[in-house]
């Protein structure tokens, strides 16, 4: 168990063998719940790297092979919540399972959100899936949640978070518009905020270009291809003002000061 | 205990050089990791003369039963490696080994060199195989080339060095031949195979690297082919890998010729899948001594479990 | 239509040499083969000199995504194929091209020369890549090899002169390079890779011909890259191959420089996967030219669909 | 449709999806019916090669990769019994499909039993899995089945044949012994019979070596390994006296007189 105040809670060595409890639907996305006997608690912003006890692999061009990354949306008493949007083979087969089904799981990885220094008020911004980091998070240090999605359909999500304002791409739940509208609209209003984002790359870039531009400081939960999630392959590294960094062991969460772009080649869908 | 090129191990796995970060890990798994270290002996991963950030993301391509990379090398120079990672690598519990690639002869020397004087590096490994990075082909896949490499480097140094070959050569046992009879002490492979993936949308090369090297199950029985045609033509040790997931696969490449057998992407899927290889084969080993002695080959490994 | 070389193709699949017998395949389905027969050139099986048994069994591992197999080449030999095949495959609906192979220079001539006089025959390719023959590989992965070899047949047939490179080689541009030199029409790529498994009991080599060749989902980015290597160094026309399974790998193909793709390992799981593969692709790039012209590649492949 | 007289139905070219529509413990054993709608009639001995759907691969050793062959048990009405014998990834994928899920089916292929000549009297003989393919040969030509099974868990299934005789390995059911002992005693009795077996290596090659020292014709369905099942790959050879076979396409019935052995390197588990 790490205190509030660190942002890394370290991991058991090697992957363990996590059971599915539960897989329901919310929205247009699936949340898994899987014991995790003995598991330390995560901080938020943490990961996991997770496969199939069975058959992973055999989907589509024969993968998946490697362990998919997933942030935890909440974890309780040795119970992990997982939030999943299908996305490829991967997605797929960890979608399909259910109660009883063995999980891999290795984690939690890489560090998570810090808390806001100098008395700043927090304020969540998610897109899309990326709402689930939020959770854990929102859940400790409270404040409100800006929501983007696609369409309705994603919106039910938003009920995970508390205090949540909705923006969809398509009008149909909340308004009609990016996100970062409802962002720009609340900093005028709380210039003093600190901002913690996650979402697909467009998103956080404009997060990071607003609060840029605000001078409010923000943390963003960044997404790379990975394999391992414990720095040993050097491939999930995402260009930072100080060079490459890897994704799993200096992030996920990542200052948004350090950045030129959140734009990372090869992650989103 | 095993002795590989006079350094006692307490088994036979180790990691493939680049596919496991000790200092990294220990910031992730912290001290359970040293508890519990995977690997027999650890090889770390490719030094330069100068410092290099890699090449540019995505780095990574999942194929089928594998993984395509393009690193490019990333790594402090050797300046950093021995100030920065050196002594914190000195503190895992087993011996260092120190892979090391040079663009030109005499880079490779100064490495050599550098390295010569360190009591806390027990073995270098040659990288001359990385399909990332030009020189790497050109002196490892033709036996002229190694010979010469290693005519230069071989009296800087009194410690084991370890040719790692390419497989994306012709011949890799007449490299092999070329890498002995000119002083290495033993030979590892194989490194990955030059592979490339295009985005999916774009149709632009995937990698940022353009192309990139091939590892995983898929590559397991050409790895298999290229130890057995090493092991016919060399008698100094071999460190096989390629594909390596369970202790079977590893009984395999120990039965072909290894001495040794390196797990390189199996610990992306599993963080400890060095130990679980380490103890399957163990465990395959002892099973077979007990049940069915007469099934073992009598082809012994060059260097055997005493 | 496509043209390949002079012959007008329906679409750019064609089968992998060895990978689809059309003459059992018409025992098994029928005339709904014909009817529907998937690839737009035939590619018959390896014909030596003399009659072939091929390896004694088991000729066939199954590895990740993938096939290592070694077959050793079974083939009724020149007169037989003349006098038993060829009427057969004559009757065929699509070109034939025939793939053959000689342990010698003279071998090959003899073959090409007996093969230049019959009409029915579109095309001839050398398989100088076969990793599970001893020449196989002595004469396709040496450019100075290949070139003599085309010096050779060269001059015995106006028909076209297809040569399929080993991927077991250092530098297939280089070969490929020195094929196309020597007078070669096309070149066709991958061959198999050379790989080995072992008994899981026995540990004694699994394969009756001792080691085998690595095909399907499993090569596909070593395929991809070596095409690319070869469409930087030739002018004539691409045959690429190696795991093929969807259209989208087929796109991925021609997009990298092949004219034709082929389709070998995947006709095991699919027997009509040549002509499932045509109808993909041919989706695929109507999809693109209605919805995205502007994604497409400027590098238009070496033979354009007209 | 072929006619009874014919050993080969033409099947329709490609591979075609089937449906499962149970999925059964008979002992040991699994039979899985899958609807083939418009697929023809194979004949007795011909075999089909079979893959999920979905998820084929991902299993031990990241396998399966290609289909896998499977005689049929009985073919009525469109609908194919297929009793399964987990012995690797393929078969305990094969083995945990249930009702709706998809099969890929290319076949029937190879050719059947060739009829009794000149008036002799059928009798059939099995190995353990190697019952399948008699079943529908008995529903057409009759006669007593000898089976041989290692258990009582797997002589389970001799009940999917008529008039069967049972020995086991360990004694637990029928006659103690291999069951060459039973049909050494039949031929001892009917010397004018023709026996058509299925079985293990050892087995086939036991009813082999008793027929020929009897004179007594006999017809071998065989196993091999295979990749395609369709002739294409060369890689299921047997040695016959007439030189190599391809068993999916000249067999997997083949003549015990053609035969020095029915022991083929590589088959049987
Ligand atoms: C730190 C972190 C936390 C995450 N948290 C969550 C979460 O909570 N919930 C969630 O649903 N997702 C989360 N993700 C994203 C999730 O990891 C990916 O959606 C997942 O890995 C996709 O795997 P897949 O097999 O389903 O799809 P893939 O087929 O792998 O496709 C995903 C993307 O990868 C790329 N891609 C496509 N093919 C390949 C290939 N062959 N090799 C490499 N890349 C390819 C493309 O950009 C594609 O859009 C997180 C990612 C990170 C890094
Ligand atoms: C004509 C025919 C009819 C058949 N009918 C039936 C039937 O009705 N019911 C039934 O249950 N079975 C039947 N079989 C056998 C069935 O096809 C095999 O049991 C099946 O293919 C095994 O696949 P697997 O993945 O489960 O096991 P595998 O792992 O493929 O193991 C099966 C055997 O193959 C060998 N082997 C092991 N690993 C490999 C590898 N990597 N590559 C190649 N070979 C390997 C070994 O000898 C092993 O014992 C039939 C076979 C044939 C040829
Ligand atoms: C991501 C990645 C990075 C690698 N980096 C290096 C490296 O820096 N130096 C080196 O000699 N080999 C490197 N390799 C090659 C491995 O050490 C090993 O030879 C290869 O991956 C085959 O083994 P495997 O199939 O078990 O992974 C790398 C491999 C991978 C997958
Ligand atoms: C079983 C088998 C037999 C083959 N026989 C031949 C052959 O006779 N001649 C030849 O040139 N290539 C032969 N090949 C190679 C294929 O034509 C093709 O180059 C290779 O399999 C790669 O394509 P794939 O991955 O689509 O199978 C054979 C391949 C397989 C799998
Ligand atoms: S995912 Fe391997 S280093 Fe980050
Ligand atoms: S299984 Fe391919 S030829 Fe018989």
């Amino acid at each position: 168990m790490s205190s509030a105040a660190s942002r890394r809670t370290v991991a058991p060595f090697g992957r363990r063998l996590g059971a599915v409890e539960a897989n329901r639907a919310v929205g247009a996305y699936r949340v898994l719940e899987v014991a995790d006997p003995g598991g330390p608690a995560p901080r938020p912003g943490q990961f996991y790297m997770l496969a199939a006890h069975e058959r992973w692999g055999g989907g589509e061009a024969e993968r998946p092979f490697l362990p998919r990354a997933f942030s935890f949306l909440r974890a309780t008493d040795e119970r992990l919540e997982f939030l999943l949007e299908d996305v490829g083979p991967g997605t797929r087969r960890l979608a399909e399972l259910g109660p009883g089904d063995g999980l891999w799981l290795t984690g939690p990885l890489g560090i998570g959100f810090a808390a806001p220094e100098d008395g700043r008020a927090a304020v969540l911004v998610g897109g899309g899936i990326g709402i689930v980091p939020l959770g854990g998070w929102q859940d400790e240090i409270g404040g409100p949640a800006l929501l983007g999605f696609r369409s309705a359909e994603h919106a039910a999500a938003a009920g995970l978070l508390a205090h949540a304002e909705v923006a969809t791409d398509d009008g149909s739940v909340g308004h009609h518009g990016p996100v970062t509208d409802l962002l720009a609209e609340f900093l005028g209003a709380s210039p003093d905020a600190v901002v913690y984002a996650c979402g697909p790359p467009a998103m956080l870039e404009a997060v990071r270009a607003l609060c840029a531009e605000r001078g409010v400081p923000a943390q963003l939960a960044m997404e790379s291809g990975m394999a391992c999630g414990f720095g040993a392959c050097f491939g999930c590294v995402v260009p930072t003002r100080h060079g490459y960094v890897r994704l799993c062991l200096d992030g996920p969460v990542l200052d948004a000061a350090d950045l030129e772009t959140a734009l990372v080649a090869g992650a989103g869908h | 205990m095993i002795d590989f090129c006079g350094i006692e191990l307490a088994h036979p796995i180790v990691n493939g050089s680049g596919t496991f970060d000790a200092i990294a890990a220990r910031r992730t798994f912290g001290e359970a990791l040293l508890a519990n270290f995977p690997f027999a002996a650890f090889v770390s991963k490719t030094v330069t003369l100068e410092p290099r950030q890699g090449n540019p993301p995505p780095r990574l391509w999942e194929q089928a039963a594998g993984l395509l990379n393009s690193i490019g090398l990333p790594n402090r120079g050797l300046e950093g490696y021995l100030e920065h990672d050196l002594p914190e690598l000195a503190a895992l519990p087993v011996p260092l080994i120190v892979n090391v690639m040079g663009f030109t002869r005499e880079e490779v020397g100064q490495l050599v060199q550098a390295f010569a004087l360190r009591d806390e590096v027990a073995a270098l490994e040659l990288n001359v195989s990385c399909p990332n990075v030009e020189s790497g082909l050109i002196m490892g896949a033709d036996p002229g080339e190694t010979a010469a490499l290693l005519e230069h480097v071989r009296p800087l140094t009194s410690k084991p060095l370890i040719v790692k070959l390419t497989p994306n050569a012709t011949d890799v046992g007449a490299v092999a031949a070329a890498a002995e009879a000119a002083g290495a002490n033993a030979v590892s492979l194989v490194n990955t195979l030059r592979g490339m993936a295009l985005h999916p949308r774009t149709g632009e090369p995937w990698l940022g690297g353009g192309t990139g090297g091939v590892s995983g199950s898929a590559v397991r029985a050409i790895a298999l082919a290229q130890v057995k045609e090493v092991a016919a033509r060399v008698a100094i040790p071999i460190v096989g890998m390629g594909g390596v997931q369970r202790g079977a696969d590893a009984a395999e490449l120990l039965r072909t010729g290894a001495a040794l057998v390196a797990v390189g992407t199996e610990s992306f899927r599993d963080p400890d899948a060095g130990g679980r290889v380490a103890r399957e084969l163990a465990d395959l080993l002892s099973e077979r001594s007990e049940v069915a002695p007469e099934t073992r080959s009598d082809k012994a490994p060059k260097t055997g479990v005493r």
